[in-house]
């Protein structure tokens, strides 16, 4: 019969974004159990690039070919940005092991390097960023070499137009070609919804239908791209048939949310935490979290699990975003933590929140704000000090950063998880010791 | 500069709100040739930043009873010949505990006196009915108020016009004047959109450019004495009320909700100005408005807010005096004669609701002047339906959609459902029309980007609708985007926190984050200027990017 | 181990093999299966009223209340109504109100004590693995097998919250301890399509076919069902389809036959 | 009595009984239940029931036949299993009421050839006839006496006044008899007859012992009685009655009643009471006769009828045929015992939507209703109107038929093991058939613009009302759907909007859209939508949106709303 049921665990990790999902994983990988808290729905507005740094300063919007250049001159010119608290040798291990638990789960990866790599998005634009999936990668070098090219869209796609790409590229890629074919099966229906798509294709037989659609279109071009559908959780498997298929490199372009990019990294992440034994509580929040006095333990009160639970935690992460994550939470008065009400870093006045141009080039002021963190990534209370000894905050909640402006905000989730539970491990091992 | 190709007309009408636009059609209906002028669009001043809605006079039966007698009669006639542009919602009047007892005790005779008909209605009946109305509520009266869309008034009151021969320059602005004696020769303009520069002689001017009559009237030399009063309001994410809710006590700041069909519209302030250039709602005016309108309705302090907007009140006659509420809302008709000028004319001042009237009393003395005879018809001829200006009504849309939609009419704006027929029909009116049609008209004439997200996702679908039509090349696309958000973003950071704060968030993460719109922004805005067909946007090496 | 065994209506009526097999296999495992005067679970009624879907459901919730015993359905449609009605219950004051009076009306009160379990969740979490891997005396080797959940054994997650609602491993696991081998399939997660039968045959059909596609695509051998209206739903479209593609089978028939449990005893 | 009157009036009611029966079994093969029931004409159907017949009394199942005469029939096992007070009050009627015929009322055909010396005043066939009576009497009331039923069962007034009449045949009986017992009367007829003589004088042995030990009520007997005299008196009797008759004590009812009759009995005697109470209890018999076949006890034929057909056919495998006669025969067969209600399912919902049409034996009686064209005529089929108060009752019956869960607990506990679950599917049809389909096809039947643009008409724009509120609480606060961002997640992970490929089965709005509408206060528009009636409440959406909105819990909602406003079912009693 019932009553509240009970969980203990080395580390909860509240939030299931990129940072949460990336602290999980690097606690069990350091042998920590683990409980995550939260939805990771936020992950569905991922383009499934993974940014390191690609903008600084980010007044100036000066763009860096070398992520890690660019992270030093951050060091030098905002020490207080959480990225610039991280060293060069973490960051790197640390995207490395997020990529090759994503690549395990079936999300591969190009491999990373040393440089930022240029992306083509569905409106034409071109997008800096660090770590490209397999399936893009082939748009990166497109995109430097210029061949002949052909885009294909699909009728229905209502995001993705491949003329609007090639006129806005226009004289810039004289070879790009773009073709609008109609998806099959779906020759019926107005509108096309991108994870339908890329579901219908992990199917052989429409699979091969589409490839024999696009087969004579190709003409000259020696690379062909396509909105980001290719498959959803066999995105491998599908993009390698195109390009079988097809004799020619085949690249997809991140679309708008939810993209299918995003619903791959949702669905590869929260496989990695099933497989790696972190206990998820998808739809769960946190009503009440107390820290017993010397702050050894953490209590977290569930709901949003039939019955509840009661978790006792060693350590507790904080990794609940900002506004679309609700770790921030703002009213007319101001911003406030949403969980613990821990004081937010914040302009003086809502006035000051947001410039009076959307693209202002020095960015909103409210996008700097967030959790003040000490070295050992704890986010500080009223007095300047620890709020609490084994309380932690990482990703974008933490104040002084703009991910947005700067395009890190990956490298902020990850890069920041990984320096955050490093300490943990090393308080955890110590309190153990003695 | 080049010399200046010439037009001529009997009358030229300066400035497209709601009173020019009712002009040239009265005009128009006379007979007489006219041309209206505006720098801008229509209904881009106060004309298109108002509550919508249409009074019953009922608000200012204690303030001014001349202009709540107008109202009543004005309205009567606009539900006649305008209904499709009306929704006749009715409206409370309602006091809460702590509202000037007397005024109440008084309202109903005031009423009477100025002809208008007032109901008392018990309490709990109306929170029934209007069950956001505060448990505090002490009085409500109800008043034969009603909802107005400004836009499709204006638009089709345009469309009605033109299909009488009226000639309409958009983005054209009035750069001086060529005076001859008592006579103003010639206007000149200057083409904002890239067309060339004009010269219209005209026999008759009128000045109906709103808020800037001050600064037209000083350009033809006859200055006149008008302040401004900035008026903000706030657009909620979902509709709060069926009726028009109205404060019941002497006019003062947000004691007005307006159902504006899916949402609804909350306001207003009165904050004297003295520039009319980006004149922008603050989160002060919001936070005044939330706090201020919660009291009549409790349920406006947790709302989530999607927008909102400031407009400009031209207040004639009375310099110098702080509260603009002070000062008639009575209208102003000059006729500059003893400043010298016998052919130039300004109408200003007034309401939405008495527009018509306005317009007449000005065609009166224009037709005068010409020696026209012909009466006025536009209080007896019914306002002509205009296909293509009915996508302003929010609501509509999804209906259209739901009853029928072709394979290749898919929906562009998912908030409120517009349907890509509505900006097919929008865009092929304006291309007629001989313009070139900007995402941001297109917004005006439609519910596009009006919705939760306001924009970020319906203006890429738009955008690559255009393209996929043919209508767009280049990088135009990308440069009417940034455009637009500018536009919609102006009436967004005053109400940015809870739920509206994450959904811009979201669409600065999509727009930024992912699209890295700010980094091309300003070559953008220049190109978008320059001739849409020529090739641009973004370069693959920025000039500013640092390789090693 | 002592449980209210909730059957609903559907396995008595039309997959008596469900309820056999069921017996017989918790049986062994040593878990008592009490049975009550149990009516509609409330599934069909949530359509009409959702006062009358909490109520049908809460009479059952008070029925094993009044026994002092926890529920056990191995119908996760059941599964997920019980527990719905819980959560209405729960979070509307107003609801259950008017329930508890009607309840009264039969002498009957819920408090929400009695627990609902999921077939799944009592045998992988209250009974355990290692306890099952025990009792497998002939494991069915490798037998590729797709797991069929059943949705509203997993969502919304807050609600069932037997296993993580988006990458569950629970079902795939008590696969594996029968010697037979989980197959990953894309879809494993989607509806079978029974829901909307009625209201849209043609649609219903393309989604199980679907699955049914998929799972063999995925090199499944076998689709095996914790769900009743999943498991006839497979059986359905492949009976009018000419030739019948994949096996069926319900996960309580794999584990018994791996436990060496007569098969007459499973229904098979 | 005369037995002109006697015969003419017997032969009458036989032969209305007759008739009545003709008319009742050729229902059998008349009314037509279920679609396939329409295509089968009723000649076939009657050649179906004797091929069956025939192949089953002359075939191997003839001993299943007999054995389901037996024990089915005879014993009624079914009953035994379910309920034994009920069977032993049935099987006291049975029994009493056949004693009671063949012993007594066809006395000179049965009881006078198969025991020579038969003479009703002699036990032990005086006491059987008492016992007898007495087991109807019993027998009736246990039966009469039931548990208490949330829905009383459907009777008609002629069903009561046949139970009255079986009362009254009993009743007349014992009376009769008693007043024979002590009739003076009757006594001198007697010595007159074997005596020769009615000499009060010379009887007056006789009478003493009659009085004193036959219960014959003299009003002029001398007491106390001269013993000599009763010797006297006892050897007269032993001589000249014993030989016909056994002390009365034995009528164990009747004489106890003679007893009382007693003080009355000059008044009888004078009242000639002999005749009238003979013709009351004889008429009420031959009135019983004649009416049993309109009566529900009319299920003394059908249900054995049923039983029997069912033995006869190999588990249940009937001729479409055989299965349209099976389904009429079981509207009479039903007994109304209101066992399969007790176990029904949805019982408990029944109670709580106040609709009796969700049990069983009242879906039997409606089924029974809207085959025969009592309940709706065909030709209202297209009226769709929501608020058709008219079509209320047809809309509860309609209610009761598609909650049903089709679980076969009132098929598996029938005592006359009636095959209802194929009775409540040819009843759905029927119910679809007759413009009353289950509710998600009469909502799609028309288009969500034209239910929104029906309901506007109706009732003009609605505000939300706290009657919706209370059963679609979601919906109603917008609070529920406030934080949607745009971001179409839920559309995405919607396997109905990923597998509606086709124009004609496609949804017209996605989750989001009705999630969009909702905000826009345009509810009505979702209503009749077929998202809302296709979503297979498979919680994708749900689980999927970032914000926490409840999009299924928000659809099955609206569903619920819409079967209400769009009157889809009976508009039902709802929370105040």
């Amino acid at each position: 019969m019932t009553g509240v049921r009970q969980a203990r665990c080395d580390v909860a990790v509240i939030g299931a974004g990129m940072a949460g999902m990336a602290a999980a994983l690097f606690a069990v990988e350091r042998g920590l159990s683990c409980i995550q808290v939260g939805n990771s729905g936020g992950l569905l507005f991922a383009s499934g690039l993974l940014d390191l740094l690609g903008v600084q300063p980010v007044a100036d919007g000066r763009l860096w070919q070398s992520p890690y250049e660019a992270l030093a001159a951050l060091a030098r010119e905002e020490p207080d940005h959480p990225l610039a608290r991280v060293d060069a040798r973490s960051i790197r291990s640390a995207f490395e092991r997020f990529v090759a638990a994503l690549g395990g789960a079936g999300l591969r990866y190009v491999s990373l390097g040393e440089r930022n790599r240029k992306v083509l998005t569905s409106i034409g634009t071109i997008k800096t960023t660090f770590g490209v999936p397999l399936s893009m990668v082939a748009g990166v070098d497109a995109l430097e070499t210029r061949p002949p090219c052909l885009l294909v869209d699909f009728r229905g796609l209502r995001e993705f137009s491949a003329v609007q790409i090639a006129a806005t590229l226009g004289e810039r890629w004289p070879g790009l070609r773009h073709e609008r074919i109609e998806f099959p099966g779906c020759e019926a229906l107005p509108e096309l919804y991108a994870a339908h798509l890329a579901r219908a294709l992990e199917a052989g037989e429409t699979r091969a239908r589409a490839i024999a659609l696009v087969k004579p279109l190709l003409g000259e071009a020696r690379a062909v791209g396509f909105p980001a559908v290719l498959g959803l959780a066999r995105s491998s498997e599908v993009h390698a048939a195109f390009e079988a298929g097809l004799g020619v490199p085949v690249f997809e372009i991140p679309t708008m949310p939810t993209s299918v990019p995003g619903l791959r990294l949702s669905g590869a992440l929260e496989a990695v935490m099933s497989a790696r034994g972190v206990r998820r509580h998808h739809q769960a929040t946190v009503r009440g979290l107390a820290f017993d006095g010397g702050g050894g333990t953490a209590t977290l009160d569930l709901e949003g699990i039939s019955g509840g639970e009661r978790v006792s935690a060693r350590a507790v992460v904080l990794a609940t975003g900002r506004f679309s994550g609700r770790g921030l939470v703002a009213d007319r008065e101001g911003v406030r933590e949403s969980i613990l009400g821990l004081p937010v870093l914040q302009p003086d006045s809502r006035e000051a929140w947001h410039q009076r141009d959307f693209l202002d080039p020095s960015g909103h002021g409210i996008n700097r704000a967030g959790l003040r963190v000490d070295d050992a990534w704890r986010p500080l209370g009223a007095d300047g000090r620890p709020a609490w000894p084994r309380l932690y905050a990482v990703g974008s909640i933490l104040a002084r950063q703009d991910w947005m402006r700067s395009k890190c905000g990956s490298g902020l989730a990850i890069a920041t998880s990984w320096a955050a539970i490093e300490q943990v491990a090393r308080e955890l091992r110590a309190a153990a010791a003695g | 500069m080049n010399s200046p190709s010439n037009t001529a007309t009997q009358v030229l009408i300066i400035g497209g709100g709601a009173t020019g636009t009712a002009l040239a059609r009265d005009l128009a209906l006379r007979g007489v040739d006219c041309i209206l002028v505006e720098q801008d669009d229509i209904n881009a001043g106060a004309s298109g930043r108002n509550h919508g809605l249409l009074h019953s006079g009922a608000r200012y039966v204690a303030g001014d009873r001349q202009v709540a007698m107008e109202c009543r009669a004005e309205g009567a006639i606009l539900k006649r010949v305008a209904a499709q542009t009306i929704q006749d919602t009715g409206g409370y009047f309602v006091a809460v505990q702590g509202d000037d007892e007397r005024y109440i005790a008084d309202f109903p005779a005031l009423c009477a006196r100025a002809g208008i008909a007032a109901r008392a209605v018990d309490v709990a009946a109306a929170r029934a009915l209007e069950p956001a109305l505060s448990e505090r509520t002490i009085a409500v009266f109800e008043v034969p108020d009603a909802s107005i869309d400004p836009f499709r008034f204006s638009l089709e009151t345009m469309a009605h016009a033109r299909s009488l021969g009226a000639r309409l320059m958009r983005r054209t602005r009035v750069v001086g004047f060529e005076l001859e004696g008592r006579r103003i020769r010639a206007v000149r303009l200057q083409s904002l959109s890239g067309g060339e520069d004009l010269r219209i002689e005209a026999a008759q001017i009128v000045n109906a450019a709103g808020a800037w009559a001050r600064e037209l009237a000083l350009l033809a030399g006859a200055p006149i004495e008008m302040t401004y009063s900035k008026g903000t309001l706030l657009v909620t994410h979902t509709r709060l009320a069926e009726r028009a809710l109205t404060r019941l006590r002497l006019p003062a700041d947000a004691d007005i909700l307006m159902p504006g069909g899916t949402v609804s519209i909350v306001g207003t302030t009165s904050t004297p100005v003295d520039a009319l250039d980006d004149v922008q709602p603050t989160t002060a005016e919001a936070d005044l408005i939330v706090a201020e309108a919660a009291r009549m309705l409790p349920a406006l302090a947790t709302m989530r807010y999607i927008r909102a907007f400031a407009g400009v009140r031209p207040l004639v006659g009375a310099a110098g005096v702080a509260d603009g509420r002070a000062i008639s809302r009575g209208y102003a008709l000059l006729d500059h004669e003893d400043q010298g000028l016998d052919n130039f004319a300004t109408i200003t001042g007034g309401k939405l609701t008495t527009c018509r009237l306005m317009a007449e009393r000005a065609a009166d003395l224009v037709c005068r002047r010409l020696g026209v005879t012909r009466p006025c018809l536009t209080a007896t001829t019914p306002l002509p339906v205009a296909a293509e200006c009915a996508w302003t009504e929010p609501g509509r849309s999804p209906r259209v959609w739901m009853r029928s939609h072709a394979r290749d009419d898919t929906l562009l704006c998912e908030c409120e459902l517009v349907p890509g027929r509505a900006v097919d029909a929008i865009y092929d009116a304006l291309r007629a029309a001989g313009d070139t049609p900007t995402l941001t008209e297109i917004g005006l004439r439609s519910r596009i980007g009006k919705g939760a997200c306001q924009g970020a996702f319906c203006a890429p679908r738009t955008v690559a609708h255009l393209y996929q039509r043919g209508d767009f090349h280049a990088g135009r696309g990308l440069a009417e985007i940034l455009d637009f958000f500018g536009e919609r973003w102006r009436g967004q950071r005053a109400v940015l926190w809870g739920e509206q704060l994450a959904q811009a968030e979201l669409m600065e993460a999509l727009h930024c984050g992912l699209f890295g719109e700010e980094l091309r922004g300003d070559d953008l805005r220049a190109q978008a200027s320059r001739d849409a067909g020529t090739p641009g946007a973004p370069d693959d090496a920025p000039t500013n990017e640092v390789s090693s | 181990m002592k449980y209210a065994l909730f059957l609903g209506c559907k396995i008595p009526a039309q997959l008596p093999a469900y309820e056999l097999s069921t017996r017989a296999v918790l049986g062994h495992l040593g878990v008592t299966l009490v049975d009550l005067e149990f009516d509609c679970c409330g599934y069909p009624v949530r359509d009409v009223s959702r006062d009358g879907f909490a109520l049908a459901a809460a009479r059952n919730l008070a029925l094993a209340e009044r026994a002092g015993l926890d529920l056990l359905t191995p119908c996760s449609c059941c599964f997920g109504t019980l527990r719905h009605a819980i959560r209405f219950l729960g979070e509307d004051a107003a609801l259950r109100a008017r329930v508890t009076q009607a309840l009264a009306a039969e002498g009957l009160a819920w408090s929400g004590k009695s627990e609902v379990e999921h077939l799944l969740s009592v045998l992988a979490q209250k009974l355990g693995i290692d306890a099952i891997a025990a009792a497998v005396r002939a494991p069915s080797a490798g037998l590729r097998v797709a797991a069929q959940y059943g949705c509203h054994a997993l969502r919304p997650s807050d609600v069932t919250g037997i296993d993580n609602a988006m990458a569950p491993t629970l079902f795939e696991t008590l696969i594996s301890v029968t010697g037979a081998t989980p197959v990953d399939w894309p879809r494993r997660l989607d509806c079978c399509g029974d829901p909307l039968h009625q209201a849209n045959t043609a649609l219903s059909e393309r989604m199980t076919q679907a699955k049914i596609a998929d799972a063999l695509e995925s090199g499944a051998e076998a689709i095996c069902s914790a769900c009743p209206h999943c498991h006839l739903r497979f059986d359905a479209v492949q009976a009018d389809s000419a030739d019948p593609s994949i096996r069926t089978l319900l996960y309580t028939q794999l584990l018994g036959l791996a436990m060496r449990l007569p098969a007459k005893s499973l229904g098979l | 009595m005369s037995s002109t009157i006697f015969f003419s009036t017997l032969y009458a009611s036989l032969v209305l009984c007759a008739l009545g029966l003709v008319w009742r079994v050729s229902a059998w093969f008349r009314l037509r239940i279920g679609p396939d029931a329409r295509d089968v004409a009723s000649s076939q159907r009657v050649a179906a029931v004797f091929r069956g017949a025939a192949s089953a009394l002359f075939g191997s199942r003839a001993l299943r036949l007999l054995g389901a005469l037996f024990l089915d029939v005879l014993l009624l096992r079914k009953l035994f299993a379910s309920e034994k007070l009920r069977w032993f009050g049935h099987l006291l009627v049975m029994v009493g009421f056949t004693l009671l015929l063949l012993m007594h009322a066809l006395a000179p055909l049965v009881s006078a050839k198969l025991f020579p010396g038969y003479q009703p005043t002699l036990d032990p066939y005086l006491f059987l006839r008492d016992l007898s009576g007495a087991m109807v009497l019993v027998g009736v009331a246990l039966l009469l006496f039931r548990r208490r039923a949330d829905f009383p069962q459907p009777r008609r007034l002629i069903d009561w006044a046949f139970v009255t009449l079986l009362l009254i045949v009993v009743a007349t009986g014992f009376v009769f008899e008693a007043y024979k017992i002590a009739s003076p009367r009757a006594f001198y007829r007697m010595t007159e007859q074997f005596i020769g003589s009615t000499d009060r004088k010379e009887l007056e042995p006789l009478r003493a012992v009659w009085a004193s030990e036959f219960g014959v009520a003299f009003d002029d007997l001398k007491q106390p009685v001269d013993p000599a005299l009763l010797q006297q008196g006892r050897k007269l009797q032993q001589d000249s009655c014993a030989s016909c008759h056994s002390k009365p004590t034995s009528a164990f009812v009747s004489y106890p009643v003679a007893r009382a009759l007693a003080p009355v009995e000059r008044m009888l005697d004078a009242g000639r009471a002999n005749e009238w109470l003979l013709y009351l209890h004889v008429f009420a018999c031959f009135l019983g006769l004649a009416s049993l076949p309109f009566t529900r006890f009319f299920h003394v034929v059908a249900a054995p009828v049923s039983l029997l057909v069912n033995a006869a056919a190999q588990n249940r495998a009937f001729s479409t045929a055989g299965r349209a006669s099976q389904r009429a025969l079981a509207l009479d067969a039903c007994v109304r015992c209101g066992i399969c209600d007790a176990r029904c399912s949805v019982a408990p919902v029944a109670r709580y939507l106040e609709n009796a049409y969700l049990l069983p034996s009242h879906k039997l009686v409606a089924t029974g209703a809207l085959a025969g064209g009592r309940l709706l005529r065909p030709g209202r089929e297209n009226d769709a109107s929501p608020d058709d108060t008219h079509r209320d009752e047809a809309r509860r019956v309609a209610e009761g038929a598609y909650l049903c869960t089709d679980c076969g607990r009132c098929t598996s506990r029938c005592p006359v093991g009636l095959d209802l679950a194929d009775l409540w599917r040819a009843g759905r049809d029927d119910l679809a058939a007759v413009g009353l389909p289950p509710p998600e096809q009469w909502v799609q039947a028309r288009s969500a613009l034209a239910w929104a643009e029906s309901l506007e008409a109706g009732s003009g724009q609605h505000p939300l009302a706290d009657a919706d509120a209370a059963f679609a609480p979601l919906s109603a606060d917008r609070r529920s759907f406030s934080r949607c961002v745009q971001c179409q997640a839920c559309t995405n992970v919607c396997p109905v909007v990923a597998h509606s490929i086709d124009a004609e089965h496609g949804i017209d709005l996605t989750p989001q859209k009705v999630m969009n509408l909702l905000r826009l206060g345009l509810r009505d528009l979702t209503l009749g939508s077929r998202m809302v009636w296709d979503c297979a409440s498979c919680y994708q959406c749900q689980e999927n949106c970032p914000e926490g909105v409840r999009v299924a819990d928000i659809m099955l909602e609206l569903r619920a709303l819409s079967v209400h406003r769009l009157g889809a079912l009976r508009g039902r009693r709802e929370p105040a």
